[in-house]
């Protein structure tokens, strides 16, 4: 039995989260350190995973499993595969940067507001979400996996809540009721998504008797276990609805540009380079595994779908006033570019999908970040109220740029790769496919230069003229990000060296084959 | 020795990254680190160069694997550089001119407090320009390929404050973008077609696969290189892009970066030989872009614009060359470098009378500038009569050839194209003269009127150097500006000789693009005569016009085509209907869309619900009595349905 | 002998007993659910309990019998009459019903789930009756307690700490904390002279009464009853009893009587009259 | 006789007592009621020991009488402070438990 390290890198900041909110409400530098040092120990811990798992060795690696509700057949079961390994350590990097960035996001407000905010409570609840994200990403039991999915919804739906931007043009009490509806829809959304997974979830139950991701796919595999193709679908449509909420996909998308909206720049990054990643990674582990034969059945709707997020996504964030509401509408099209590479079920498209999970999750967090930086300043989240700010904080401009080139996949930045990985795995198998959602570049162009255009340049706006630049504490979050994204860009081999043979083992799960070149095929 | 072409992109890109971290502190020496590092890289070209030349013809090809760029199953993209005669031709121009340009900026930018981010994005161009030429696989030169878009839309909204520059800079990256599309589109069809995107299995494997695919192919690229090389339909960018600095212009307006796009064809050449649908479209592209081009160069009064509507027809001639095939490979890269020496030369001379002018950009507000600026005059005449085509100079050799390999495509396309040519020779002679006279000729209009054009940019070093006077007074610029000027004109003298005199250049070209001579029905003197008919004709219109008549200050209405000409032949116009305002209004009824109907069902839903709850709570009285009822009656079902249970 | 009066299955005087005594616990429960009176209530409540206990001891579970009188009949059922003293033993409520359709609601429940149980009993085969022959065989008694202290003993401990705690609940419910000192004879006859009222002692239950029960109001001197000589309990109670009329009558009664004794000639009304409004 | 009938009997005790607990609206004769039930069940789980012929069934009886005790208890102490403060004993007055 050797040291725990999946469970520990969950368990630690669930550890870190009480320990934060115990803190006595007098001292909150130290809640806030004490959070930062927490998310730091689990990077570290999480780099440890990255150093011990063995890309070539067994699927599941570093696995943990103890009987937990053996009535039902429920296992304490966990495991890692080159996916999840890569998301672990993104979810990991990621939070110490949301921390820092959301260092003074939780501090009570100014006089004149009778909003209370807990910082100790902000930032456990940021560490609980941390702890539950891992563990799902590293369920191999379908139960387990199911409660944490779901539990997350409860600290998201306080940090939406609870914390939003003290930016708000409409005053604190429009805020603050925007602010909760905002926060009931990202629940309702998301729990209507978990009760018809669950359904599916005690479908599988019924079927399979167990809940094992494993034992249920080997069954599978080796036809053992027989499913009635209608069970299989229904089971497959159950699972796939709650992520494709999650996830989020058109036309199950309207949560996601109010809650980003909503919530505080840190959290608005939680949500969409996190917590909905788990969407995405559950499609490609649970309903690909799980499913194969109604995947597949499935593909032409889901591949429709995911075109229309990326167009329908892209085409709203050009509309938008809002410049976060601007990045949430970008997210949305991504995400369809992530599901669109799933779902092509080439290993080009799967790879370039879990590469673009990492690479989104710090694009996002770059621009992101830097808009809330921006927002903070000027109190206005309109982008009207900007005008030349690049005169004014020409690092923040740069930063900014760099994060929307980012965002736009520029090549030599990390989100090329993986996005170009996705195009040509869908167009060796759906050519038209791929065409339509080459579209998506220009436009992503089109909305990220229009933003840049009409908030950092053109003549200098009274109100940003006095704009201090980025302060270090802000640099500090955002340099690492973007030599990250720099570093993927030119050099991704460390995360696809992970991932690939994940894909391989999940496209032999659905029983798929790259299509050949057609130079070779004649041949 | 391969390693050398890794140092020769590192440099600049080093630089780049130096000066855009390295903060003010940089400020002082900034510029004076962009432009050695540029002389850097161009040493290292020298010496590669020197290194081809030792080996013998066959074998003058250099590849260098630096590591596995992105290995996935079935899909391998690595960092590997090929350098080979074309590569080279291309590193020598892109240095040499680069060089020679960020020497002149030195003093263009002396007064700009941002001077050390300018020379960090020239930098950065260059970086991402080498890495275009010297790419092995089309996916690496697709990342230098959006380099140099990148640095193109930072350069172009250099003065960011201007909004005009802003939207020229967004509009270039745009037009760009959809070129890009093309490009990945191609790669991704090579990508199923030979299941890579290295030059050699692709261009070797040509012969395996069917012509379709490969017009389909041709097409794409065709597509991207419009985009770059702004031909029509994707031309409407490059006009725009003169509201960057005038060094911007000649760097990568004029010499290097928007020739790429005849860079793409050429390499690709194998592919295009092999689709002749791809090859005609790419000659049409050319010759209508060399005489739209041309059209508008004619009407604009902007001397700027009038040049970069010279330097689309020019690019014009070599993607009509391009698309000739072996015949016009060539040429198209000899009149692509010689075109590199003459149009920087000459932007770099408009840029010289600007810079005299108080950025005065209007030519009608010029005039008898020959006896304030000679060296500038010098080295523009020298630029204009190379351009023109004067014979024994550059222009001449290299568009004289072009010429000739239209008509040797025989049949009537070769007609239709040789006749553009040479009536695209006649409107260059024409608008090139007219733009030398209304400069340095005629009476000084520019006397007792305050010249500063309104959108003139505050932060031009100059204009805050020279204050607000009443009126200008020309004056030569400084060495580091003229020196840049009086090289680059020289090459524009003897580069097109030197080329062609004993066919140098072919033999250096060929082995790479391959060569094949077109029997020409007409002969090479005939269409030398021709052309030099067509030269006179054009210059001695311009004279009647401009020459011997003085040049109103205003414009004069003019005819139809001199308003749409002047108008870009009204391409933006059509922009802006059909693709602008559509867009518009696609956006915002998406926008309406996504919120009343996608997320008025949710809500709706909600509502609905809420009210029920509402007519269900009334239920709940507060009576425990009233509770304990339903409780007692539950009870009793719950013990009816274990009874039913039990039955059944 | 009784073990065996257990183990076999029933007796005729089992039978006798149950549908004579079964009859009476019905009865009593349906007294206890519709008397007006709480205490009513209670006593029925309490004949139901003691025959429950009988059928226990009938059904061979001799301990339980006894605590069911001790513990229920005895501590359980007293509790509740104290409890009712105190809130009010004549205090009758009404049966009319406040919430609409409650009751037939709760009838109709209660039948639908009478019948159901019922039934229920009734088509469940219980037929195979084997006694407590051998479960009792060494005393009752014995056998709870080897399966209280060993099967159950956890339960046992839990209904221990169960009952403390309830001890410990009812006391802070119940128990009412003084905020103030309790005043001194002295303050308060201070206060009283201050307000001005009952400047004297209060009068005494039945002074100037005719006769001295504690719910009867003395009369003042000028013959009116006072109220402030009945204590403050029943007083809020409304339990108190009017004197006068009873009390003239009394008198006349009494006065009839010493007529008859003493052979004395009656007295007109007028001059009793006189004597009474000389009074 | 059967003794099944003692179950009968209890059946119907629990269910007299049950509708009482509806329908008297003096907390004291609802918590009566409530012992009647709880009796009756008593009475149900003696009867069912003498059935099966173990005494499992007392146990619980007895248990169930102690539970009862408990809850006589701090049911009626509820019920005295409940009277001291709004002098009546009438579960219809606490009606606040609504929206």
């Amino acid at each position: 039995m050797s040291f725990p390290l999946l469970t520990a890198t969950a368990v630690l900041p669930a550890i870190g989260a009480i320990a934060t909110a115990a803190v006595p409400a007098a001292q909150r530098t130290a809640a806030k350190w004490l959070a930062l040092l927490v998310s730091l120990a689990t990077l570290a811990l999480a780099i440890t995973i990255l150093v011990r798992f063995d890309p070539d060795g067994g699927r599941y690696q570093l696995t943990e499993s103890h009987s937990w509700i053996a009535d039902f057949g429920v296992r304490y079961e966990l495991g890692v595969d080159g996916i999840a390994v890569a998301l672990i350590a993104l979810t990991a990097l990621l939070m110490p940067f949301i921390i820092l960035a959301g260092w003074h996001d939780a501090d009570p407000l100014e006089t004149g507001s009778r909003r209370w905010r807990p910082t100790q409570g902000f930032f456990a609840l940021i560490l609980a979400v941390e702890a539950m994200v891992i563990i799902s990403f590293e369920a191999t039991d379908v139960f387990l996996f199911y409660i944490f999915f779901e539990a997350m919804l409860i600290p998201m739906y306080f940090l939406i809540g609870g914390f939003g931007d003290r930016a708000h043009e409409h005053g604190e009490e429009a805020a603050s009721t925007q602010r909760s509806y905002a926060a009931v829809k990202f629940l309702l959304y998301n729990l209507i998504g978990g009760l018809i997974m669950l359904a599916a979830v005690i479908g599988l139950y019924v079927v399979a008797g167990n809940f094992s991701l494993q034992e249920i796919a080997q069954a599978r595999a080796n036809g053992s276990l027989h499913m009635a193709t209608s069970t299989e679908r229904w089971l497959f449509l159950g699972f796939f609805f709650a992520f494709a909420v999650k996830a989020p996909l058109w036309p199950l998308h309207t949560w996601l540009p109010n809650a980003m909206q909503e919530s505080t720049a840190p959290v608005a990054v939680l949500i969409t380079a996190v917590v909905d990643k788990v969407g995405t990674f559950a499609m490609l582990r649970f309903c690909l595994q799980l499913f194969p034969e109604a995947s597949k059945w499935a593909t032409p709707v889901i591949l429709v779908l995911a075109l229309i997020s990326i167009v329908y996504g892209a085409l709203l964030a050009v509309g938008q006033r809002d410049i976060k509401r601007l990045v949430a509408y970008a997210s949305i099209s991504h995400f369809g570019f992530i599901i669109l590479g799933i779902f092509a079920m080439t290993s080009q498209g799967q790879s370039g999908a879990t590469l673009y999970m990492v690479n989104h999750g710090i694009s996002t967090a770059a621009l992101m970040l830097v808009a809330g930086f921006l927002i903070s300043r000027r109190g206005s989240r309109l982008i009207a109220d900007y005008g030349g700010v690049q005169k004014v904080a020409p690092v923040l401009a740069g930063t900014f740029l760099i994060g929307g080139l980012a965002t736009l996949s520029l090549p030599g930045l990390a989100p090329f790769v993986s996005e170009f990985l996705v195009l040509v795995g869908t167009f060796t198998r759906y050519p038209a496919v791929g065409i339509i959602a080459t579209f998506g570049i220009v436009l992503a162009a089109l909305y990220t230069l229009v933003l840049y255009q009409r908030t950092m340049t053109g003549p200098v706006k009274q109100e940003v003229s006095a704009m201090p630049d980025l302060r270090v504490r802000e640099l500090v979050v955002v340099a690492p990000l973007i030599v990250l994204l720099i570093f993927l860009g030119v050099y991704p081999k460390p995360v696809t060296d992970i991932v690939n043979p994940a894909v391989k083992s999940t496209l032999s799960d659905v029983h798929k084959k790259d299509p050949k070149p057609s130079v070779e095929a004649a041949k | 020795m391969e390693n050398l072409i890794a140092l020769l992109v590192a440099a600049p890109l080093l630089g780049a990254a130096v000066l855009l971290c390295g903060g003010r502190r940089l400020d002082a020496v900034g510029h004076w680190i962009g432009t050695v590092l540029a002389f850097v890289s161009f040493a290292f070209g020298v010496i590669l160069f020197a290194d081809l030349l030792g080996k013998d013809a066959e074998h003058r090809t250099l590849m260098q694997h630096l590591f596995s760029w992105v290995p996935v199953e079935g899909f391998q993209a690595d960092v590997t550089f090929r350098l080979d005669q074309l590569s080279m031709t291309f590193v020598l121009l892109i240095t040499g001119v680069g060089s020679l340009i960020h020497l002149y900026s030195v003093g263009y930018m002396e007064h700009d407090e941002r001077r050390r981010r300018f020379f960090g994005y020239l930098n950065l161009f260059l970086a991402a320009m080498l890495l275009l030429v010297v790419a092995d696989n089309y996916l690496l030169l697709y990342v230098g390929w959006e380099g140099v878009g990148l640095a193109s839309y930072l350069l172009i909204g250099f003065w960011q404050h201007k909004p005009s520059a802003a939207t020229a800079a967004k509009k270039a990256f745009l037009v760009n973008r959809v070129g890009d599309m093309g490009l990945s589109i191609a790669i991704m069809l090579m990508f199923t077609t030979f299941g890579t995107f290295a030059f050699g299995p692709v261009l070797d494997g040509v012969g395996d696969t069917s012509e379709g695919k490969l017009t389909a192919i041709g097409l794409m690229l065709l597509l991207a290189a419009c985009g770059k090389s702004a031909q029509v339909p994707l031309q409407s960018w490059l006009g725009d892009a003169m509201e960057g600095p005038t060094p911007v212009s000649a760097l990568i307006h004029a010499a290097t970066m928007v020739t790429a796009g005849v860079y793409l064809i050429v390499r690709s050449g194998a592919i295009f030989n092999a689709a002749p649908d791809a090859q005609l479209a790419v000659t049409v592209v050319g010759a209508v872009t060399l005489l739209f081009g041309a059209i508008v160069g004619c009407a604009k009064d902007d001397i700027k614009k009038a040049l970069a509507g010279s330097t689309m027809s020019q690019i014009g001639y070599m993607i009509l060359a391009a698309g000739l095939g072996p015949i016009g490979y060539v040429f198209a890269i000899m009149h692509l470098v010689t075109h590199g020496f003459f149009k920087a030369g000459l932007f770099l001379g408009a840029g010289s009378v600007m810079h005299g002018m108080n950025d005065e950009v209007d030519m009608r507000k010029y005039g008898g500038l020959r006896k304030y600026m000679p060296v500038t005059f010098i080295t523009f005449g020298l630029g204009y009569l190379a351009i023109i085509g004067f014979p024994g100079l550059s222009g001449f050799f290299s568009k004289d050839k072009i010429i000739e390999a239209a008509f040797a495509k025989g049949g009537t396309e070769g007609w239709i194209l040789g006749g553009a040519a040479l009536l695209g020779a006649a409107i260059t002679a024409f608008y090139m003269t007219r733009v030398m006279l209304m400069t340095f000729f005629g009476e000084e209009r520019w006397r007792n009127q305050p010249t500063r054009s309104p959108e003139a940019p505050s932060a031009e070093p100059v204009a805050e150097h020279h204050g607000e006077h009443a009126e200008p007074h020309p004056h030569e610029s400084p060495k580091v500006m003229t020196i840049p000027m009086i090289l680059l004109a020289v090459g524009s003298v003897f580069g097109g000789a030197f080329f062609s005199i004993g066919d140098r250049f072919l033999h250096w070209l060929e082995p790479v693009t391959g060569h094949s001579e077109g029997d020409s029905p007409v002969s090479a003197a005939t269409v030398t005569g021709a052309t030099m008919v067509c030269l006179i004709i054009g210059v001695g219109i311009a004279y009647a016009m401009y020459g011997r008549r003085p040049v109103p200050a205003v414009a004069p209405r003019g005819s139809l085509l001199t308003r749409a000409a002047r108008r870009d032949l009204l391409q933006d116009d059509f922009n802006h209907v059909v693709l602008v305002r559509g867009g518009e209004h696609l956006t915002r009824s998406l926008v309406y869309v996504d919120h009343t109907l996608v997320d008025g069902v949710v809500n709706g839903t909600a509502a609905s619900v809420g009210g029920l709850s509402g007519r269900m709570r009334r239920l709940q009285n507060g009576f425990a009595r009233s509770y304990a009822v339903s409780m007692f009656g539950g009870a009793a079902v719950l013990v009816a349905a274990t009874l039913l249970m039990r039955a059944v | 002998m009784t073990a065996q009066l257990a183990a076999y299955s029933t007796s005729t005087g089992e039978a006798f007993q149950f549908w004579v005594l079964g009859t009476v616990a019905v009865i009593g429960a349906l007294a206890t659910v519709f008397m007006k009176k709480a205490v009513h209530s209670a006593l029925s409540l309490a004949g139901t309990m003691i025959i429950l206990a009988v059928f226990y001891l009938a059904n061979g579970a001799y301990f339980l019998g006894i605590v069911q009188v001790v513990v229920y009949t005895g501590a359980i059922m007293m509790l509740f009459l104290f409890v009712v003293m105190l809130v009010g033993v004549t205090a009758a409520d009404s049966l009319k019903e406040t919430i609409k359709g409650q009751r037939w609601l709760a009838l109709l429940c209660g039948l639908g789930f009478g019948i159901l149980l019922l039934g229920g009993i009734g088509n469940a085969s219980l037929n195979d009756f084997n006694g407590l022959g051998q479960a009792n065989g060494n005393g009752n008694v014995e056998g709870l307690a080897a399966l209280i202290f060993t099967k159950y003993v956890f339960a046992f401990e839990i209904t221990g700490a169960l009952l403390i705690t309830a001890a410990v609940g009812a006391m802070v419910l119940t128990h009412r904390e003084r905020t103030e000192r309790a005043k001194t004879q002295r303050e308060l006859s201070e206060q009283r002279v201050r307000e001005g009222k009952y400047v004297p002692p209060l009068p005494a239950p039945g002074v100037y009464a005719r006769h001295n029960a504690v719910d009867i109001a003395g009369l003042l001197p000028d013959g009116t009853p006072s109220d402030l000589t009945v204590s403050k309990t029943l007083r809020d109670r409304g339990q108190i009893r009017d004197v006068s009329s009873e009390a003239l009558n009394d008198l006349r009664a009494l006065e009839q009587r010493s007529e008859e004794r003493l052979e004395r000639t009656e007295i007109e009304p007028a001059t009793f009259k006189r004597e009474e409004a000389s009074q | 006789m059967n003794p099944v009938n003692y179950l009968y009997l209890s059946a119907l005790l629990f269910t007299i007592g049950a509708t009482g607990v509806l329908i008297r609206r003096n907390a004291i004769v609802v918590f009566m009621c409530i012992e009647l039930m709880l009796n009756a069940c008593n009475l149900a789980f003696v009867t069912f020991s003498r059935m099966h012929g173990n005494l499992d069934g007392q146990v619980i009886a007895f248990f169930t009488m102690v539970v009862a005790a408990a809850e006589v208890v701090v049911g009626l102490a509820i019920i005295v402070s409940l009277f001291r403060s709004r002098h009546s004993a009438s579960v219809d007055d606490a009606s606040l438990m609504k929206l």
